[in-house]
This record gives structure tokens, C-alpha cells and sequence, in this order.
């Protein structure tokens, strides 16, 4: 009896969970969505009052030398390597800083968090992060605030008042509107496509596909999406997706999105090896050194990424600004260094710029 | 059994961990503080929890590697129970510990009931409860859950944070059992030969039963406090915990073929380890060097209890 | 004990049945995969598709197979994953410093070896179970691996290099290389002092001491070749793709040995075959494909893959039960 | 095979197939072998004699190339040689029968015949076909056709793979034999075809070292005799010169009353009744009624279904027919937990494995089947442990440093006192022993069957198998005697003879070999 009872709890949880909502396309989040135009216009920003945390007591650090770690979400990927060079080129430019970059081995919410924690604790002036999970981490930084230190996000935001400031690379909507753009160009409007992405609760690429089926059903509502597949930060296992993708739809495949620097030129590879160059577009987020071959072969027509680099170095010299209290609450715009000024939207963002679109005409001149 | 020779790999461990700490606070004026130990205490929680049951596990010469996903498993009920069920968090809380404890259960079940080896069994639902924990949640996070909640994994007790004394509790009682009542000779006896524990009127299957089901309960408490630590619900939580866990044990002097190992000793494993990690970051070391480091000294700390065995057993 | 001995009458079939029972159990479980799946959608049967199945996990195949050894010797290495991505490191490494091309095949290869006959001395002469050894040695091999490379990415690898992308007779060098080791394995357990020494220490390693076998030389030898075995896989899965990622590649050391044992080495010891585990690693691809050609929520893929194995491995006890 | 050694045997002086010359050999600084010097000659049978703890097992091993002596020097044909490993061992001729049989279950019969020496194509690798025929040629040299060369060896029973070790031997072309206790394990038609291996051996000119408990055996065959005592050598003699009560004094130093002792006061009533109990189909409709104060003898080959039958009354295999009644009224035992909480005590056959936890101390062993008993409110009551074991200690004269000894150091006639201090602290009043004196020397063997007797007389109903047909026409009051899972025949003390019960006990036999 007691069996069965336990029995049933399991199986209303599965049944309940099925009823959870379900966004158009698998793979994205349930949060609201706010599509661009489909022309160029762009999106009226509201004014939005400051909404970011404050740190406690914190010690005037205007113009001393500071101490300033940054965790990413995993070290050893590509992409948080340029992010780190970004804050390392700044650090060294500023001259003032001393940044270093440490995180987890594994794109882990508790790691990343005990991280934190131990900089904390280490008594450090600065904390740059990229979130696994933005509600998740905002405790242990809440604490870094309450300790007076200056916490500043960069790639993968935490609730507002868990940190001063976001750098914010490109906003979720003008990210999904290149992607489907540049799939609907090349691939055609009525195309039917499938998206390969790192895991279902990266709350980036979540927030990305839900845009991004948002956007399509507006501005392209003949685009077909097929399915989703789950591939984490693993090369192989990317390209055996895509591969199996290809395999499944056939000539019913027309592109493939690749929603991370892992799994854009893992699908490149699949359409190269399936000897499908032109027939399938690949069209995703990744960065330009994994996509020269392809680019080079026309396998891959354009990759959109903005400059991590640039990112990190963005958030580093953000951090320098808040430190020496030079970037307060309401700033409309913050100065960064060789960057010039960038805009503060959404009460405490910092946006980056608008997401490039590497072609093969420009990739060349970028080595990252 | 001696009590010098019971407690043979707990005092090299034991002079380890001084040594380390000792070392360790050397290094870093921000280490030995009560503010740091209490927060570290705090953070180690989860993986102690889940270790101690192991210990029994391993104990008897078995092995759970499903811990992490029942972990995560347990979380996302608790959201979903919460959230999309719309129970009262503390029924969803009672709920979510109760399927946990039953994944827990369904493991000793398999393993008993179908003699499939534990490695085997776990193996699969390892596999199994992290698969039920992503569809069911279809990957989405639940938020939001009300401030009182957060006490069990944020809020203090007398100066000392809540799960510490859930572990320390734990630990106590997981002492107790293992070393003072009938159910720990009863573990002891299946570790080291099973069908003499048998043949000698001990519940063999019970006590496995028992002991698995008890793991899933340890893994889904560590589930509630982390929830509430964290303030959210992911499918992939615990990821990886199932090592941590079993290197904190056996670091602790519990032999993986089982009838050897003492709750001391892994309540000791899982300080070193933690102990490192938190000291030798604020040491400046990076968290790469860290787990290069926490490698050495585990093949090191069982080298010389197994060349300290050798010696005396001639 | 007592038990009835068995009359030499029993017939051929029978005892290869029970033989190769769980290698019989995984090559229907592949079929039957392939005529559901294929009936459902004919292109799960393409020529293009049943090649990358076997392409996709040739290099898991290949691991397992030393994995199988060591696990028949009664060992077990956890540390394989991350010495897969180190090997794949030095490989690409070696391949884009202007070494020849067969240094960077042959040298991480030997590393491999070397390490790994370092595990099996350590796990030999000093009896810490292997799998303390092997859980320090993932920490170590993954932790150096960050320190040394910082992640950085490996791309711009020599095309002569893509060992793996090589396609003699319109099939994929990396099937080629899974089908040749598996059948040069087989045959090796089967008709070599040491490949029986293999089963006889895995089984009894007292009783083989008392048979003139040197356990030590042979658990030594068993994880060099495991290495070995490591080391080639670790050439294909970086030769596989464009880029080297330079990192532990996820979980593999779980599916390494998950695919050993639902291929029917029993994780005891003394038993087992390496065309089990290489059926096993192909099944596991099909599972992973089909899952995909059947439209099974993506959410719901790994609960399905865990009941399949569990599926499995009950249907291989209740298969043993009945067998004695 | 080495037929023309027979010729040579006499003029083997020299060509000694081994000798060792002043061995010594210590563990942890006891010396367990002093000075000993032993030969063998080609186509002898050689007892190796001695209490367990004499030294037999180490010279054994050194001989096997398994130990290195400390000192002295073995010799092969007069040469002296090393054995730094089995390997050298064999090399030189000599090959062991272990008593623990050390084979590979997973392995084919033809396999665990020549692992290690395995005939080889010539590529180099295994000629399995060759292996084969020399497998089914040996096997057939030692009368044992029945034996499928490709069966694994895991089902096989321990006769067989008695067999197949020696098999093994002989494929080494060994000139020197070593079995150790092999007898030990076997039931007793095993034991004569075993015997009639060891004299065709003989007759080829092998020398055997016989290592045995059982006197009978060393009179049917051994040649010479060596007897041990606390790792010195006693004497070598040939057999001949020596009867049964002077080779027990040479092993104990001083003379034992070898005589099985008497029956004291009279039977009680019933106390265990079975009624048609049958288990699947190993234990078939077995009736019987036990009395208090008696000791009643189950005799029957091994796999005759006498360990089924204790089993199934012990709970392990539940009975799936009939009833079992216990002071009359009927009880159900679905587990060895609801046999001894009603007051049934199993002394199983095979001690290492079911009987002790071999890395636990003797108090951990002792309370293992007491633990509620020993338990105040929720904890385990270690002084009432201790006293328990301490009792045990005195009570059953185990030579033991204290209740925190473990086990394994134990010799084998203490380890066995210890598992029934186990049982008898269970207040049982049925007593099932297993072949209570298995592996157990000739002293410690006296005590434990004085022990039986007392207990007995003190009104405890004990039910004994035995392989060993004098310890069961000895020992016993009554005497059934099980067949093919059936009981087949039932003898009071003055009707069981040894050919009446042996009679019964084989005269379907053929069923095991022709399965």
C-alpha cells in the first residue's frame, strides 16, 4: 500500500509536469518575450529608474589599486578565454588592477558559488561574474555587496539587485532577430530548421530560443521549426546531433542554428562531412578562429557574435568606473576606454553594442 | 577489532587535516577565522549529508551513484509540487522528500530484489533520475519561493548556520548507528561476507533495503536545503555530487569492498577536502591547482594507510 | 556447496547462448531498434545514417574495450574521460607545432600507455583499489589539463592529420578502426597467454599466482593496454572535428564503462567479452539517434535511455537466473 | 607420460624429484617452519602429517614456489635450485593440488587444465584445438570421460574440479604431486575414485605429497610418513613402522582417546518434526522426528540433499511443501532469523564462507547472531559482548589472545569452536552441525566431539551430516541416510555399519555420474 501511494506521488509529479507550459519552440524558457520590428527600427527604450544592488559600506577605492577576480561560468571554453583576455588587456591598460580569472571546470550552479564565496572571503575589492544561474548566485553575491564589494555581471546576467552593474553583450531580442534574419536569407523563408543548443537550463540560450521563435512567428511565419536537440559544451556529442539531425529530415532541413561557440562549428562540421555545404545553412553564435574553415569553404555564410573580448574588457573597465565612483546609479552612459562610451539601458545595463555578423569578407581580421 | 586498529586511517587522517589546516592558515590570514569555518560548514552540508549515507553503502561493499540525480530529481518535485501542483510549500517539501527517499527505495529494491550489482543498478538510475528530473521539468527553473523558506539553507542558528546542525546532527546519529546499535554490526557484517551475515539470522536484504532507501532520503534532504540555498530549482543540480561524495568516504578509510570504515573518518574526509578547497583558494591557488592537489592527497592519504595495514599485518 | 554437474550432452546452442548471452540481448536490442525506427522513418536506415551510428561512437567503442579488459581483471577506471581529452590535447598540440603527423598520432598514445601503466603499478604493487587510484587520477589529469592549456581551443589542425575523417572505401576510418580492434581484441583475449591471464586474475587471482601467472605483471600490463586502447580513441575523437576543445569531454568515463557492462562484463570480474562492449557503444548510438528519429521529447531523452538500460541489465538477470 | 621414470625410480638417488635440506621459514618473526628436511622419491605416496598450525601449509608453499624459504636449500634432481615463483616451480616438476582448489570459474575445463602452460600454434598463439584433445585425453587417463572439457568450471562440483586439478598436474608432465587435504572436501565415493587416481599416478611414477587428517586414507595409500609438530619435524617414517595411535601421539605429543565418546542419559521427547518437507527439487518429501538428547546422523554423498534439507530447515531455502513442526505445533521458517527465534542453531559446512566474517574479531563473530539479545535500549551492550565472548573463550577452550582477536588468525578447530560459541549463545535447542569436523586436526576434532556429546546429554537435540562415515557411525544415535534428495534408509546406533549405511547411501549413484 504504502508502495503504491509513493507510486502515484511519482506519477502525479511526471503528469503535472508534463502540464507545465510550453513554449512554441522546445528548448526556450517561459519567460515574456518582446520580438524587434521586423525592419530595422529599433526598439524604443523605456527609461527605466536604476535597479541594481549597492554595496554596504564599501571603501572609497578611487583611483587605488584593486584586486578583482572573475568567474565565469566554466573556465577551459573558448569563449570565457577571450572574455578572460578582455579583462586581462584592461587590467593591464588601467594599470591599477590586479584581475585574475577562477571558476569551475563544469558549467556548475554550486561550484560556481563556492567560487564566489572563497573570493569573498579572500577579501577581494571586485567581483566580475558570468551567471550559471541568475537567481541561484544572487545570495552569495548579495553577500559580496553586503561585504562592500563591488560586483559587476558580464554574458550571463543575476537578478538586478544581486549586482551593481550588467554588461550586456546584445540584448536577448536583437540577438534572436540576426540569428532568424540571416537563417531566413540563406536559407530561404519557408525553411524548416533545427537548432542544436548547449542545455535546455542555460538560461541564455533559453532566453534566446524563446526569442527567437517569438521573432520568427512575427517576421517570419513560414520558417518551420523542427526540434531542438540538446548537445552540453561537448564538441563530439554536438556533431553526432547535428549529424543525426541532418540524417533524420533530410532535404526537409534547410539550417541549422547553433546556439553556442560549441555547437555552431560542431554543425558546421556535420554539414561539411555530410557533404551538404549550401544546402544546409548554419547559422549561430560562435566565435570567429572555430569558423574561418567553413566561412572559407562558404559552408557558413555568417556567424553573430559580439567581440568577447571586447566583453570582458567592457566589463573590467565598468568595474574601474563603479569603483572609483565615477558610474552612479541614473548614468546614461558609461566611458570604456578604447570602446568610447556605452549606453546604459534597462535602469542597470550596460549594453555592449548591436551583434556583429561576421562574414566572409571580414572574419579575417578578427583573431579570437 | 582493537580500538587502535579501528581507528588506524583516522589518525593519519585526523594529523592530515590538522596539518593541512595548520598550513593552510599559514598561508592565508582569512582562513582560520569562525566567520570563514561557519560559512565552509555551510557549504559542505549537502555533500555530507549524502556522504554519510554512503558510508553505510559503501560499508556493506556497494556503491550509489545516483545520489546527484535523486538530488536533482528531488528538487524539481519540490518546485513542481510547489509551483505547478499548487500544494502548500511544506506538503510539497514532505512530498518531495518522500519521492526522493522512494528513488532511494527503488535502488535498494532493484539491487536486493533482482541481485543486480549496486554499480550496475545506480548506474541506471543515475541516468533514470536525472532523465525523470529534465522531463519533468522540462528544463524550466521554479523561483520564487517565499522568505521563510530560505531559513534552511540560508538562516542561523546561534551564530551557526542552519544545515550545520542538520549535519552535525546527522553525523552524530549516523555515528551512533554505525558504530553502537545492531544495524551497524548488521553493515559491517553484510560488507564483510554477506552470505555468513546470512547464515548468522542477520535481514540481509532489510538492512540494504534500508540503507539505500536511506541514501535517497540524505540525497533529497540535501536537495531541500540546497533549494533553499540557492532560492532555485534546476533539473541539473547535484550533477557530479555522486564523486564528490565517494571520494570524501573513502579518503575517510572506508574500504570500497566493504566491512571496514567509520563515520569519524569520513566526517574527517569531507573537513580535509573542503578545508582545501577553501584554503588553498584563498591561498591564491586557482580551483584547477586545487583539484590536482585534492587528487595527489587521495592517492596519498590511502598509500600510507594501506603501507601503515601492510607493516602491521606482516 | 553442492551442485548438479552438468551433462556434456547439453547442446552447442545452448552453451553459446549462455556464452555470449548479453552480447546476443544488445545485438537484438540493435536490431529491433533499426526495424522500428527504420519502419517509422526509412531515412534511419540510410547509408549515410547507419554510418554515422557507427561512426559517431567508434572512439567510445574503442575505450570500452580496454575498459572491458580492466574491468575483466577486476579493476575499474574512472579517469578514462579525462585522459581522453588530455591525449586529444597533446595530439592536437603536436599537430599544430610542425611535428609530423605520426608523432602527433604516436606520442599521446604512449603517453596514454605511460600513465596508465603507472595507475596499474600503483594499483598492482601497493593493492589500493583501483578505483580510489583512478578518482585521483581524474582530478589530477583534469585539474593539470586546465592549468596547462587555460581551455584554449586547438584549431587550424593539419588536414593530413584527420585521421578520423579519412573514409578507405567509402567507410569512415574510425568504423574501420572499431570493427579491426574489436575483432584483433577478441582474438587477442581469446588466443594469447595474456589475454587468458586477463580472465584467470579477474577471476582468481590467487589461483593464478598458485598458476605461475604474476598478477602484478598482468594487472600492469592489462591497464597499459587499456592505455593503449585510450590512447587511440583519444587520436579519433580529436581528429573527428575541426577544433580540439581541450577539455574533459562530459561524463564520457561513465558511458565508457556503462557501455562495458551492458555488454556483459560482469563488473566482478573474470568475465566478458569486448565484441559485447563494442555492440553496446554501437546501441548506445542507436539509442541516442533513434530517440531523436522517433521524435521523443528531447526533455525526456535521458530518462528513456536510463530505462533502456535498466531494461537491460534486468533482462540479463532474469536471463542468468533462469540460466542456473 | 614419464614412463621411463618407473625404470629409474630405484636408481634415483641423486635424481631425488625434490628434496629440501634445513628449511626455515618465519611470518612477522614466528618461525612456522624450523628446520625442516624432507624428500621424495619418484613414485612414492608421502603423507605430510601435523596439526593445523604444524607448519604442513608452509612447506607446501615453499615447495609450490609460493613462499621463499629463510633458510636451507631445495634441491631437484640433486641440483640445488630457486623458486622465486610458481612458474619455477612448475618448471622443475611440481605441481599442487590446492585444498581450496584454485580455479577460474569463468573458464572452461580445458582451460583452467592448461592455463599457463597452454599449447601454442605456431603463430604463437593459443592452440585451442590441441588444448582440447590433450583436455579429453588427460580427463579419460583419470577415469573421468563424464567431463565436459568445454563447460565452465563455476557449475561444477567439487569432485570434478578435484579432477581437473589434478588434470592440470599431470598436463605440467609433474613429477612431484603435492595435494593438500583432498579428501577433505570430497563425499565418500569421490574419496575412493580419488584414491584410485592417486595409485594410477603412482604406478606412472609420480611422486605424491599427501597431505591428510584422515588416517584411513594414509594406511590405503602413503608409502612413507612426515609428521610436523609446531613447524619441527618429527619424524619420516615409513608406513609400516608406525600405527594409528603412535602417528597422533608423534602429531600431539602425547596420546588422545581417538575413541567417539558415549551416549549419556536417555532421548527425550519430540522436539523437531518434519512432514513431507520438500525444496523445489533437491529436498523431496522429507519426514523425520528429532528427539531431545539425541544426535541424529544424516548420512549421503555430497549433493545428495542432506545441506538442502538443514537449509530448508534453517530458513535459507524455505520449505515450498509439507510442514515443520517444532514442540509439536507447526511453525513456518521463512528466514535464518525466524529459525533461530525459534531456537534452531545452523553450524554450516562451509566455515570461511558461512560461518564467519573471517576480518572481525571473535566478540564482533559471536554477537553477530545475538544482536537483539545483546542490545540495551538501542545500543549494542560491548561490555555484555565481551563477557559473552570471554565465556565462549573459556567454554569451548578457543586458544585465542582475547575476545579482540580476529578470527582469521585463528587455526581452523578454534575458528569452528568459535562459530558454535556463536550459536550455542543463541540458547538453541536444536543444533544442526554441517560437517562439524571439516578441516579441523585430530585434537581439536576429540573436543568437538566431546563437546557434541555433552551438549546432548544436556538434553539439546542435535542433527549432524558428515562426510566422514566413521564420525557419523560414531557420533550417532540414529543414523537416516538421504539419497537423491530423498531419505532413503534409517539405522539405529546398533544396525549402522559402515557397509550397511554406505550401501544405501550409493546405490543409485549413478545418477551424479551419469548427469
Amino acid at each position: 500500500m504504502k508502495k503504491l501511494t509513493l507510486a502515484a506521488i511519482v506519477g502525479l509529479g511526471l503528469m503535472s509536469g508534463s502540464a507545465l507550459a510550453a513554449s512554441a519552440w522546445t528548448g526556450g524558457d517561459d519567460q515574456p518575450t518582446s520580438p524587434l520590428a521586423c525592419d530595422a527600427t529599433p526598439a524604443a527604450a523605456a527609461a527605466k529608474p536604476y535597479d541594481g544592488g549597492v554595496p554596504t559600506n564599501a571603501p572609497d577605492r578611487k583611483g587605488k589599486k584593486i584586486t578583482v577576480v572573475d568567474v565565469p561560468k566554466l573556465i577551459g571554453i573558448g569563449y570565457f578565454n577571450a572574455t578572460s583576455k578582455g579583462i586581462a588587456d584592461a587590467a593591464k591598460e588601467l594599470g591599477n588592477v590586479d584581475a585574475k580569472t577562477d571558476g569551475p571546470t563544469k558549467a556548475n550552479i554550486d561550484d560556481q558559488i563556492t567560487f564566489i564565496d572563497n573570493y569573498i572571503t579572500s577579501g577581494v575589492d571586485g567581483i566580475l561574474f558570468a551567471a550559471n544561474d541568475p537567481v541561484a548566485i544572487a545570495p552569495v553575491l548579495k553577500k559580496a555587496l553586503s561585504k562592500g564589494i563591488n560586483v559587476v555581471g558580464y554574458d550571463a546576467n543575476s537578478t538586478p539587485d544581486a549586482r551593481q552593474w550588467f554588461v550586456n553583450q546584445a540584448q536577448f531580442n536583437g540577438i534572436a532577430k540576426a540569428l532568424v534574419d540571416n537563417m531566413a536569407k540563406e536559407a530561404g523563408e519557408d525553411a524548416g530548421v533545427a537548432i542544436v543548443t548547449s542545455t535546455f537550463t542555460t538560461p541564455n540560450q533559453a532566453r534566446w530560443i524563446a526569442e527567437m521563435a517569438a521573432y520568427a512567428e512575427k517576421c517570419h511565419p513560414k520558417m518551420k521549426w523542427l526540434e531542438t536537440v540538446e548537445a552540453q559544451e561537448d564538441n563530439n556529442l554536438s556533431f553526432n546531433q547535428a549529424t543525426t539531425l541532418i540524417n533524420k529530415y533530410g532535404d526537409d532541413l534547410k539550417g541549422i542554428f547553433g546556439m553556442t561557440s560549441v555547437a555552431t562549428p560542431a554543425s558546421a562540421e556535420a554539414v561539411t562531412q555530410a557533404g551538404k555545404c549550401g544546402k544546409i545553412a548554419v547559422v549561430g553564435l560562435a566565435t570567429p578562429n572555430a569558423m574561418k574553415p567553413y566561412v572559407a569553404k562558404d559552408c557558413v555564410k555568417s556567424v553573430v557574435l559580439w567581440n568577447p573580448v571586447d566583453l570582458g574588457y567592457a566589463a573590467m573597465m565598468v568595474l574601474r568606473a563603479v569603483a572609483d565612483g565615477t558610474l552612479q546609479p541614473g548614468a546614461t552612459t558609461v566611458k570604456a576606454g578604447k570602446l568610447g562610451d556605452l549606453q546604459v539601458i534597462n535602469g542597470s545595463e550596460i549594453l555592449l553594442g548591436a551583434p556583429y555578423t561576421f562574414t566572409k569578407d571580414n572574419i579575417g581580421q578578427f583573431d579570437f | 577489532m582493537t580500538a587502535a586498529r579501528f581507528f588506524r586511517h583516522e589518525t593519519i587522517l585526523a594529523i592530515l587535516t590538522i596539518v593541512a589546516m595548520v598550513v593552510l592558515a599559514s598561508l592565508s590570514d582569512k582562513f582560520f577565522t569562525a566567520d570563514n569555518l561557519l560559512n565552509q560548514g555551510r557549504l559542505m552540508a549537502e555533500v555530507g549529508l549524502v556522504s554519510l549515507a554512503m558510508t553505510f553503502v559503501i560499508v556493506t561493499g556497494g556503491i550509489d551513484l545516483s545520489v546527484g540525480s535523486i538530488l536533482g530529481l528531488t528538487a524539481i518535485l519540490l518546485g513542481v509540487f510547489w509551483k505547478n501542483v499548487g500544494l502548500p510549500l511544506p506538503a510539497a517539501m514532505f512530498l518531495a522528500l518522500a519521492c526522493g527517499t522512494f528513488a532511494g527505495w527503488v535502488n535498494g529494491f532493484i539491487i536486493t530484489r533482482f541481485s543486480v550489482p549496486p554499480l550496475i543498478a545506480t548506474l541506471a538510475t543515475l541516468a533514470l533520475y536525472r532523465g525523470l528530473a529534465e522531463g519533468i521539468s522540462e528544463a524550466r527553473s521554479v523561483r520564487g519561493y517565499p522568505e521563510w523558506f530560505f531559513f534552511f539553507g540560508q538562516g542561523e542558528v546561534m551564530g551557526v548556520p542552519f544545515q550545520l546542525w542538520i549535519l552535525g546532527i546527522a553525523t552524530f546519529v549516523a555515528a551512533i548507528i554505525l558504530g553502537l546499535t545492531p544495524f551497524g554490526r548488521a553493515t559491517y557484517a553484510i560488507g564483510a561476507n554477506e552470505v555468513a551475515a546470512r547464515f548468522s539470522g542477520i535481514r540481509v536484504n532489510a538492512t540494504k533495503l534500508w540503507i539505500y532507501t536511506g541514501s535517497g532520503f540524505c540525497a533529497a534532504l540535501a536537495a531541500v536545503i540546497f533549494v533553499s540555498r540557492v532560492t532555485t530549482t534546476r533539473s541539473d543540480m547535484g550533477t557530479g555530487l555522486e564523486l564528490d561524495a565517494i571520494t570524501a568516504v573513502v579518503l575517510g578509510g572506508t574500504s570500497i569492498f566493504g566491512g571496514r570504515g567509520t563515520i569519524i573518518g569520513t566526517a574527517l574526509g569531507l573537513i580535509l577536502i573542503q578545508a582545501l578547497k577553501n584554503g588553498l583558494a584563498l591561498s591564491g591557488v586557482k580551483g584547477d591547482g586545487t583539484i590536482v592537489v585534492i587528487g595527489l592527497v587521495l592517492i596519498g592519504a590511502i598509500l600510507v594507510g594501506a603501507l601503515f595495514d601492510r607493516n602491521r599485518g606482516g | 556447496m553442492t551442485a548438479a554437474v552438468l551433462s556434456p550432452g547439453r547442446s552447442n546452442l545452448h552453451r553459446f547462448l549462455s556464452g555470449y548471452g548479453q552480447e546476443i540481448v544488445v545485438l537484438l536490442a540493435i536490431v529491433a531498434l533499426f526495424v522500428v525506427v527504420g519502419a517509422t522513418n526509412h531515412r534511419f536506415l540510410s547509408n549515410t545514417n547507419i554510418n554515422s551510428i557507427f561512426a559517431g561512437n567508434a572512439y567510445i567503442a574503442i575505450a570500452a574495450i580496454g575498459m572491458s579488459m580492466v574491468i575483466m581483471a577486476g579493476h575499474i577506471d574512472v579517469s578514462v574521460g579525462a585522459l581522453i581529452g588530455v591525449i586529444a590535447t597533446i595530439a592536437g598540440t603536436l599537430a599544430v607545432s610542425d611535428y609530423p603527423i605520426w608523432v602527433a598520432w604516436l606520442v599521446p598514445i604512449l603517453f596514454a600507455i605511460m600513465v596508465n601503466a603507472g595507475v596499474g603499478t600503483l594499483v598492482a604493487y601497493t593493492r589500493i583499489p583501483s578505483i580510489v587510484v583512478t578518482l585521483g587520477m581524474l582530478s589530477i589529469l583534469k585539474g593539470g589539463l586546465i592549468s596547462a592549456t587555460a581551455g584554449e581551443w586547438i584549431s587550424n589542425l593539419p588536414p593530413e592529420f584527420m585521421i578520423a575523417q579519412m573514409r578507405p572505401f567509402g567507410i569512415p576510418s574510425a568504423v574501420w578502426f572499431m570493427v579491426a580492434l574489436t575483432i584483433l581484441a577478441a582474438l587477442f583475449l581469446r588466443y594469447t597467454d595474456f589475454g587468458r591471464s586477463i580472465y584467470a586474475v579477474g577471476g582468481n587471482m590467487e589461483a593464478a599466482r598458485a598458476a605461475g601467472i604474476n598478477p602484478e605483471r598482468t594487472v600492469i600490463g592489462v591497464f597499459a593496454l587499456h592505455g593503449l586502447f585510450a590512447g587511440i580513441a583519444g587520436i579519433l575523437f580529436a581528429t573527428q572535428l575541426q577544433v580540439i576543445q581541450s577539455t574533459v569531454p562530459p561524463n564520457l568515463e561513465l558511458t565508457i564503462i556503462t557501455a562495458s557492462v551492458i555488454g556483459g562484463v560482469s563488473i566482478l570480474g573474470g568475465t566478458g567479452t569486448v565484441i559485447g562492449s563494442t555492440l553496446a557503444a554501437i546501441l548506445f548510438a542507436c539509442i541516442g539517434s533513434a530517440l531523436i528519429f522517433l521524435n521523443v521529447s528531447a526533455y525526456w531523452l535521458r530518462a528513456v535511455l536510463g530505462l533502456m538500460i535498466l531494461a537491460t541489465v534486468l533482462a540479463d538477470m532474469i536471463r542468468r537466473r533462469r540460466d542456473t | 607420460m614419464r614412463t621411463e621414470q618407473i625404470g629409474d625410480a630405484a636408481a634415483a638417488g641423486a635424481g631425488l624429484p625434490i628434496e629440501l635440506r634445513g628449511i626455515s621459514k618465519s611470518f612477522a618473526g614466528i618461525r612456522v617452519v624450523n628446520d625442516v628436511s624432507f624428500d621424495m622419491r619418484p613414485g612414492e605416496v608421502h603423507a605430510l602429517m601435523g596439526e593445523n598450525g604444524a607448519g604442513k601449509s608452509t612447506l607446501i608453499k615453499v615447495m609450490a614456489g609460493l613462499y621463499q624459504p629463510d633458510e636451507g636449500q631445495i634441491l631437484v634432481n640433486g641440483a640445488v635450485v630457486r623458486f622465486p615463483s610458481p612458474k619455477d616451480a612448475h618448471a622443475a616438476g611440481i605441481a599442487t593440488v590446492h585444498q581450496e582448489l584454485l580455479l577460474f570459474p569463468e573458464l572452461t575445463v580445458a582451460e583452467n587444465i592448461f592455463l599457463g602452460q597452454t599449447p601454442k600454434t605456431s603463430f604463437g598463439t593459443i592452440d585451442w584445438q590441441t588444448m582440447r584433445q590433450r583436455s579429453r585425453q588427460l580427463l579419460d587417463s583419470l577415469d573421468s570421460g563424464d567431463l565436459d572439457i568445454d563447460q565452465k568450471v563455476a557449475h561444477l562440483s567439487v569432485g570434478n574440479r578435484q579432477r581437473i586439478e589434478i588434470a592440470r598436474a599431470l598436463a605440467q608432465d609433474a613429477r612431484v604431486l603435492i595435494m593438500d587435504e583432498p579428501t577433505a572436501a570430497l563425499a565418500e565415493h569421490d574419496v575412493q575414485r580419488l584414491m584410485s587416481i592417486v595409485r594410477n599416478l603412482r604406478k606412472r611414477g609420480v611422486a605424491i605429497v599427501y597431505v591428510s587428517h584422515r588416517m584411513p586414507e594414509i594406511f590405503a595409500l602413503a608409502d612413507r610418513v612426515t609428521v610436523l609438530r609446531d613447524g619441527h619435524l618429527v619424524a619420516t617414517k615409513p608406513i609400516t613402522e608406525v600405527d594409528e595411535p603412535s602417528l597422533v601421539s608423534m602429531m600431539v605429543g602425547r596420546a588422545i582417546d581417538r575413541l567417539y565418546p558415549a551416549k549419556q542419559g536417555t532421548d527425550g521427547e519430540v522436539i523437531l518434526e518434519l512432514g513431507g518437507v520438500s525444496h523445489r527439487s533437491v529436498v523431496r518429501d522429507i519426514s523425520f522426528k528429532l528427539r531431545r538428547g539425541e544426535i541424529l546422523g544424516l548420512a549421503g554423498l555430497v549433493g545428495s540433499g542432506r545441506t538442502e534439507t538443514a537449509l530448508t530447515i534453517f530458513g535459507i531455502t524455505p520449505a515450498t511443501e509439507g510442514r515443520i513442526l517444532i514442540d509439536g505445533k507447526p511453525v513456518t521458517i521463512a528466514s535464518p532469523e525466524a529459525a533461530r527465534d525459534l531456537g534452531i542453531a545452523y553450524v554450516p559446512e562451509d566455515r570461511a564462507h558461512q560461518g564467519l566474517i573471517r576480518p572481525q574479531s571473535i566478540e564482533d563473530n559471536i554477537a553477530l547472531a545475538n544482536l537483539k539479545r545483546l542490545t540495551r535500549g538501542i545500543f549494542i551492550d560491548a561490555a555484555r559482548v565481551a563477557a559473552e565472548a570471554r565465556n565462549a573463550i573459556t567454554r569451548f577452550g578457543i586458544r585465542a589472545r582475547g575476545p579482540e582477536q580476529l578470527v582469521r588468525q585463528l587455526s581452523g578447530g578454534n575458528q569452528q569452536k568459535v562459530v558454535l560459541g556463536k550459536w550455542l549463545a543463541t540458547n538453541p535447542r536444536i543444533l544442526i552441525m554441517d560437517e562439524p569436523t571439516r578441516g579441523i586436526d585430530v585434537g581439536a576434532k576429540a573436543e568437538i566431539h566431546q563437546l557434541m556429546r555433552r551438549l546432548a546429554g544436556e538434553g539439546m537435540a542435535i542433527l549432524m551430516i558428515s562426510s566422514e562415515l566413521p564420525e557419523v557411525l560414531g557420533m550417532s544415535d540414529r543414523v537416516l541416510v538421504m539419497n537423491g534428495g530423498r531419505i532413503v534408509g534409517e539405522f539405529d546406533r546398533e544396525h549402522a555399519t559402515a557397509e550397511a549405511v554406505g550401501t544405501v547411501m550409493t546405490r543409485s549413484f549413478d545418477r551424479e555420474q551419469a548427469a
